[in-house]
């Protein structure tokens, strides 16, 4: 039986099974977005294409239940864990499991907030709060004499609602911009469409949407048209993600910019897993490849775009 | 019962006067496109699936049962019209599958709590979970985009007043008439005053509990319609997320026992539209999204205390 | 929502019969029984489908990631024998990660923080059973406002989340305890089962227990029988806002964070797991040990799925309600059939 | 006599839309029995709940020991020696028989529960009252007669100064009563002072020292038993002369066709295989001693428990029971015994209450009209004077005997062939007894067959052309009209002829 704390001593690090074949646990938050399955999916394919098997499992947004797999990953004696922290706080007790098994833990999405950084190998992912940046950085640059902003945040407490407001923030201190009204709309599209509804009647003048994700953006472009008003015309939108859906309205011109946050990173996730059973080096942080769309970008990109 | 309402209206009438006090406009009201457009509208409107899933509810509650699957059902009735009009299909068809995959979902309620003799919450939790799970099977995690006018009528559309507040307002007028007009109310009453008396009474008991289950799926399958056509899109994973709370409080707030037993239908309405309207006013008076909650609580606790059983009973002269 | 009308004799004695001899299992502990028949049985099958399974470290397992659950389960199992419910013990958990992981942060000492962040959940309870019982509104609509209320006042402490540095909790979170057979299990299970065994003992052996289960059975009655029925009701709260405390400290060494968005619908898998342990939720029926082997069942649910290993986001939802229904469904049949 | 131990003075009760009572006096004294007459709803119990802190007092005051009292609650005039029974069995189901006898006064070791301690004095306090029942066993699978010996046995438990028993032999046989009328007398002798309802007059003149009666919430007057004749006492009850009670109208027309024919019908456990035959037109008794199985056997004719052996014939018919409905279905109905658990939809009205048998045998599409419910419920209020002649109250409020006259009227309106009636006059005072007594009578004239099962044997062979007799869980014997109290009473205790002959002997003649 593996004990949880004194396992794996047997085992090096680069310990393939017998036939050669990487074993990969990967803990997913769940499935709360279409952004998120999109991300599963894109790690289930790329396992597959590069022969590694996967073990998968969905916490249903609970960090304890990413724990647990987590630990019955390194029961199995896996040769890789994978995860996307919900939080960055917590995880220190797991992974020091892990790490006395000897087992390499790879996160995506977001780091954790430990202070012994030799508890995983590295971090791929987006980073939230330059996602945030981006899109203050370009609605200072594309004003035009709007200054009323509102805010449609994600769900209260969730890392990437912080950190998107917190990049944004910074980015319009000291202009003219100023966030007049914020709410959170819990990520989803009936969450922005009621927010920003209330927000039409109560708030004088609008004159940029700020939305955390697309389907919140989604939401609200519906409430501006029932106003009597055009989206992207009257009032600027700005999200974040660039799913479908969202590329769809910003080639249409109802959404005036999108900052990428990419789903897509299992083939990235797939080759440092190797490199990592294979005892490379790599290096601690891997950021992948992200960009910003506007109108016109959006019309080219928008056949290429799967999820 | 004419006194128990009376608190849940002084309620909502203070929410809504603590409105115009914020926002002077709040009762402002204009025609918009040949639709009403305002405030009290948007309360109306977004209300309306939350009264639809409280109107199943407080049947069920009077039962003595409770069904947390509602969310979930109005999740999967969204995921199956939407898919199915996605892949070109007639949106009263896509609405009609839906229908009547909700009303067995209902029946399978109904058969664990009445068949089976499972405690309705555990029984319920079981759809509650699972019935997720099937909606995002059906959408396969994806949210489900669809573009069709017909489909958008249910929950965004406008005879003038918004559509969704027809149907609601219709299904309670129908409820409140079928139940007072028929002898249903008396049966669902007694079988959850008493079970045991109403058995040697000779009430179907099993029949009724059948029968409110499937009428509670219905009302979830139509607000979950409302929901999802209200965004034009299958959210499976979002869509009435929690809900069910939301409607049960709805029925307690409206003074409807969760022991059972009697219930007040304009109870319910006015539950349903005292929740909305708190929702709404927290947009509308820009609390901060971290202090909602507590907010909430307050609100919560101040309206029950107002319509506390004791506060009456001290009125008529007699304490507890 | 008791369904049977007629309830046979557990005994048939005759005025001149002197009381029967056979030792024959109560009625009302087949629940219990017919839970843990279910959750051996379902272990037995993980065994032999699962390779790893039948070890004695996935049973530990089993009690080290739900030793917080445990706990809330007890004090839950308090409020439902009343005929009550608490839909707070969620968002306690959380508040008391929260308070915890900032006070500590503030520099607290590590005793401080355990007092303060006890006291708190039980000032809740006492607050939330005084409302119930002073004014005789519902627990489920007072207790969904101390839900608010506590998880309003987490994001008002800190809406992002804090870790946990002190050292006597990062001691007692990674320290394990060493059982014959190489199986090692954490103070916080420890403390779990204490915390089961008092609520036992109080149950069954102190009249405020019994009177728990008077005040389940039928309130008017035992208010006429002259029990003092003002100090359970509003007891019954702080004891679960006390187990939520608890639980919310375990949680806060399982976890070593505070964060507002922790153990989010947590309420439902206690409430849930007191039921599955046969317990009414119309008061009077049921046992902590039920509650406790409840939990077990809806961790070996997820433990299952867990080995499992490849389930979709979407089956694994469908797979645990499932199995849930699987459960309770082969309860009631053992149930009905003895 | 000395000082009162309690002296009660102007006391008024209010509810909603009722004065319960007003201005009554009482006064108790050490070491006597004190009767509290009245008719259903005349606020017996009313006036014992004020005592007892159960509900305000409007105006008065109660002097307890001679101090100025208000109890804030049962709990508090327990403490202070006031020990009581309530009507109905105020008692926990869920709990076993030992706890609710010592619920609150658990013996403790070291600051627990001593369970085995706890069994043993529960198991001596029973014998105390003669019964002999496990104590370990959970309260709720005993019938409710058992139920009310528990509770009297809770409530001579403590060493109390005043001792209140709210009609507590409303379903006991003469055994048990006797034997509790013996508990009754050693502790007033020992100078406790005994506060005693009920509705059967011979009780009352046996037992009592005095009496207080109460009319309309009105105290009528305190009178010295020996010194008032029971015509007396009836007429200040009703405040009007009641004739004697009339010899109930024998029916001189033969009884009809068979109705119901059970054939070797029994349940394991429950009731040993019987045959019984039940025509229209008659009334069949049931007479036997608690726990004989009167009950056990009414259940399975209605379907209420299964059979497990024989059949049933209705109309010639083999029936088979599924449950409640199929007897219905079939005009068969049954009035529980247990009004509280089984009887009563208790947050109903009585207008509902009194249809829902009705309305459930119509199903839920067909409502009984309004018109015909409030036709139907003034007719019956009238008919059996329940009070107060108000359709919309909730039952739930009603006194004891008003609520068992709206379930008996609940199986009227659906006129049933055969009507199964459990202990229908538990409770209900001598007028409504008799008037009950005479429906029954001219139902049975009307064809109607009714199987009527009574505690008070008197009342069994009065209204009945044929008594069954149980005992043990077996049925003994059956005896025509002709038969008196005496023999049966000689086949229940089991004396004069065997149990088995005894059914060969009395063959049955009709
Ligand atoms: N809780 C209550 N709410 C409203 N009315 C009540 C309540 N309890 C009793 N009453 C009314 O008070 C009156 C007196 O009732 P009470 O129970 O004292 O009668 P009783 O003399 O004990 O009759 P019975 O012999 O039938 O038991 C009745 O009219 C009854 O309807
Ligand atoms: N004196 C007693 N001692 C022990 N058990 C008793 C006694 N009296 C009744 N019982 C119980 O009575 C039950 C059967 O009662 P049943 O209801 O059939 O009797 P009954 O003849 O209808 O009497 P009643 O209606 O007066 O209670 C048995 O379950 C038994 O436990
Ligand atoms: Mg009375
Ligand atoms: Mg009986």
């Amino acid at each position: 039986s593996g004990g949880s704390g004194d396992a794996g001593s047997s085992s090096g690090n680069a310990n393939a099974n017998s036939d050669g074949k990487i074993t990969m646990g990967f803990a997913q938050v769940g499935a709360e977005s279409g952004w998120r399955t999109a991300n599963t999916k894109s790690i289930q394919e790329s396992a597959e294409k590069a022969g590694i098997e996967l073990k998968f499992s969905d916490a249903q947004q609970k960090q304890e239940n990413q724990i647990k797999a987590i630990r019955s990953y390194i029961q199995q004696k896996v040769d890789v864990i994978a995860f996307s922290p919900v939080v960055e706080t917590g995880w220190d007790a797991v992974l020091l499991e892990a790490k006395r098994a000897n087992i390499p833990v790879i996160l995506t999405d977001r780091a954790v907030d430990s202070d012994d950084t030799s508890l995983y190998k590295t971090f791929l992912g987006s980073d939230f709060v330059e996602e945030g940046k981006k899109a203050g950085e370009w609605l200072k640059a594309n004003a035009a004499g709007a200054k009323n902003v509102v805010e449609l945040q994600g769900t209260t407490g969730a890392a990437p609602a912080i950190d998107r407001k917190k990049g944004f923030e910074d980015a319009i201190a000291g202009t003219d911009l100023k966030i007049v009204a914020t709410q959170t709309g819990d990520f989803t599209r009936s969450g922005g469409k009621q927010v920003m509804e209330a927000f039409l009647k109560s708030v004088p003048q609008i004159d940029v949407v700020y939305a955390h994700n697309d389907d919140m953006g989604l939401g609200a472009i519906e409430a501006i048209k029932a106003a009597g008003k055009v989206p992207g015309k009257d009032i600027k939108i700005i999200t974040v993600d660039a799913v479908k859906d969202g590329m769809t309205a910003l080639a249409a011109g109802e959404i005036n910019f999108i900052v990428e946050c990419n789903p897509l990173l299992g083939d990235q996730l797939m080759e440092l897993a190797k490199k990592v059973v294979a005892g490379e080096e790599v290096p601690p942080r891997v950021v992948t490849e992200e960009t910003t769309f506007t109108s016109e970008q959006a019309k080219t990109e928008l056949p290429n775009r799967k999820y | 019962m004419k006194n128990r309402l009376l608190w849940p209206v002084l309620a909502l009438v203070a929410l809504l006067i603590l409105n115009v006090v914020v926002t002077p406009s709040f009762f402002s009201i204009r025609l918009q496109d040949g639709h009403l457009y305002g405030s009290l509208i948007d309360i109306l409107r977004n209300g309306a699936p939350t009264l639809l899933i409280a109107l199943g509810m407080t049947l069920v509650i009077a039962t003595r049962g409770i069904d947390l699957s509602v969310g979930a059902v109005a999740a999967i009735a969204g995921a199956v019209t939407c898919t199915h009009i996605a892949a070109g299909g007639n949106p009263w068809v896509a609405m009609g599958l839906a229908l009547a995959l909700c009303a067995l979902l209902g029946l399978w309620n109904g058969f664990l709590v009445s068949v089976l003799g499972i405690q309705p919450i555990i029984a319920t939790l079981v759809l509650m979970t699972a019935g997720r799970g099937i909606a995002m099977l059906i959408t396969e995690g994806q949210i489900v985009t669809v573009d069709s006018p017909t489909y958008r009528q249910v929950g965004a559309g406008f005879l003038v007043l918004p559509i969704a507040i027809l149907i609601s307002l219709a299904v309670l007028g129908l409820v409140a008439l079928v139940t007072r007009r028929t002898a249903l109310g008396l049966l669902i009453e007694s079988v959850g005053v008493n079970p045991a008396a109403s058995r040697l009474a000779g009430v179907r008991a099993r029949t009724i509990i059948w029968t409110v289950y499937v009428f509670a799926a219905l009302c979830a399958a139509v607000a979950g319609l409302m929901i999802s056509s209200n965004v034009s899109a299958a959210d499976a994973n979002n869509a009435g997320l929690w809900i069910e709370m939301d409607a049960i409080l709805a029925v307690v707030i409206g003074g409807t026992s969760l022991a059972g037993g009697r219930y007040s239908l304009t109870g319910t309405l006015l539950g349903a539209l005292i929740i909305q309207t708190l929702t709404t006013t927290v947009y509308t008076i820009g609390i901060a999204p971290e202090i909602t909650l507590v907010f909430k609580a307050v609100v919560v606790i101040a309206v029950c205390l107002m319509q506390a059983p004791v506060r009456i009973r001290v009125r008529q002269g007699v304490p507890a | 929502m008791k369904q049977s009308v007629v309830v046979e004799p557990e005994s048939v004695a005759v005025p001149s019969r002197a009381r029967g001899g056979l030792v024959r299992v109560p009625k009302r502990f087949l629940p219990v029984i017919a839970t843990f028949v279910v959750f051996v049985a379902t272990f037995g099958v993980g065994s032999v489908r699962y390779e790893g399974f039948a070890s004695g470290q996935v049973m530990a397992n089993l009690f080290i990631d739900n030793a917080f659950l445990i706990v809330l389960a007890v004090g839950m199992t308090f409020v439902i024998l009343t005929g009550g419910i608490d839909l707070s013990v969620g968002s306690v958990v959380a508040l008391s990660t929260m308070i915890a992981a900032s006070a500590l942060q503030a520099g607290w000492p590590a005793w401080l923080v355990v007092v303060t962040v006890l006291a708190a959940g039980s000032g809740l309870g006492l607050a939330m059973g005084w409302v119930i019982h002073r004014f005789g509104v519902q627990p489920f609509i007072v207790t969904l406002a101390g839900m608010f209320l506590a998880r309003g006042l987490c994001f008002v402490i800190s809406v992002e989340s804090v870790s946990i540095k002190d050292p006597a909790f990062r001691e007692l979170a990674t320290g394990s305890i060493e059982l014959p057979g190489g199986v090692t299990i954490t103070y916080g299970v420890v403390i779990a089962l204490v915390a089961v065994l008092a609520a036992v003992y109080v149950l069954h052996l102190t009249r405020f227990g019994r009177t728990v289960y008077a005040v389940g059975g039928s309130e008017s009655s035992a208010r006429l029988m002259g029990l003092a029925t003002t100090r359970v009701k509003i007891g019954v709260y702080v004891i679960s806002g006390f187990c939520s405390a608890l639980g919310g400290l375990l949680f806060s060494l399982y976890m070593l964070s505070g964060y507002s968005l922790h153990a989010v619908g947590m309420e439902l898998d206690a409430i849930a797991a007191v039921v599955v342990g046969g317990s009414l939720l119309s008061g009077g029926v049921g046992f902590v040990i039920g509650s406790v082997v409840g939990v077990l069942v809806l961790g070996t649910i997820q433990t299952l799925i867990s080995f499992e290993g490849t389930l979709s986001s979407w089956w694994t939802k469908i797979v645990i309600g499932a199995l849930l229904l699987a459960f309770i469904a082969l309860q009631r049949i053992i149930v009905r059939k003895t | 006599m000395t000082e009162p131990v309690v002296d009660m003075r102007g006391i008024s009760v209010e509810f909603p839309g009722v004065k319960a009572l007003q201005e009554v006096d009482f006064r108790l004294f050490p070491g006597e029995v004190h009767a509290l007459m009245g008719e259903n709803g005349a606020g017996k119990s009313t006036l014992i709940k004020a005592l007892t802190g159960v509900h305000p007092l409007a105006a008065g005051e109660v002097r307890y020991a001679g101090e100025p009292v208000s109890f804030h609650g049962p709990a508090q005039a327990q403490a202070a020696g006031i020990s009581t029974v309530y009507q109905e069995v105020n008692l926990c189901g869920n709990l076993t028989v030992a706890e609710n006898i010592l619920l609150g006064r658990e013996p403790r070791k070291l600051g627990r529960i001593d369970g085995k301690a706890m069994r043993a004095r529960a198991a001596e306090l029973l014998a105390r009252i003669g019964l002999h029942i496990d104590p370990g066993s959970v309260l709720e699978s005993h019938p409710i007669a058992v139920q009310q010996l528990v509770a009297i046995a809770r409530a001579v438990a403590v060493d109390a100064r005043v001792l209140v028993l709210d009609e507590p032999t409303s379903s006991l046989d003469a055994d048990e009563v006797a034997e509790l009328f013996r508990i009754i007398r050693v502790l007033r002798d020992e100078g406790v002072a005994v506060l005693f309802v009920t509705h059967f007059l011979e009780q009352v003149y046996e037992i009592s020292d005095r009496m207080t009666v109460l009319r309309n919430g009105r105290l009528v007057g305190e009178h010295m038993t020996a010194a008032l004749s029971r015509i007396d006492l009836v007429s200040a009850m009703l405040g009007r002369e009641m004739g004697v009670l009339e010899e109930i109208e024998r029916r001189s027309g033969t009884p009809g066709e068979a109705l119901l024919v059970a054939e070797g019908l029994g349940r394991k456990g429950s009731v040993a295989p019987f045959d019984l035959e039940i025509r229209a037109g008659e009334v069949v008794g049931l007479a036997g001693l608690l726990g004989s199985g009167r009950t056990e056997v009414a259940r399975l004719l209605f379907g209420a428990d299964k059979a497990d052996s024989g059949r049933l014939l209705v109309n010639g018919k083999p029936l088979r029971l599924t449950g409640p409905r199929a007897a219905i279905e079939v005009g068969i109905a049954f009035s529980s015994e247990d009004r509280k658990a089984e009887g009563i939809v208790a947050d109903l009205s009585v207008r509902d209450n009194l249809i829902l048998a009705m309305q459930a045998a119509r199903g839920w599409a067909r409502p009984v009209p309004r018109k015909l419910a409030d036709e139907l419920v003034a007719k019956y209020i009238e008919l059996l004077d329940i009070r107060p002649a108000d359709p919309d109250r909730a039952v739930g409020n009603l006194s004891g005997g008003n609520q068992q006259k709206v379930l008996l009227a609940r199986w009227l309106v659906t006129q049933p062939k055969l009507l199964i009636l459990d202990e229908p006059t538990r409770g209900i005072d001598v007028g409504a007894k008799a008037q009950i007594q005479k429906v029954v009578a001219d139902l049975a004239a009307e064809g109607m067959a009714v199987l009527f099962i009574s505690a008070e044997l008197e009342e069994v062979v009065r209204v009945s052309d044929r008594v069954v007799v149980m005992r043990d869980r077996q049925k003994v014997a059956e005896l025509d009209g002709g038969a008196g109290v005496d023999d049966v009473m000689a086949l229940i205790a089991g004396g004069g002829t065997d149990g088995v002959g005894a059914v060969a002997e009395t063959a049955v003649v009709s």
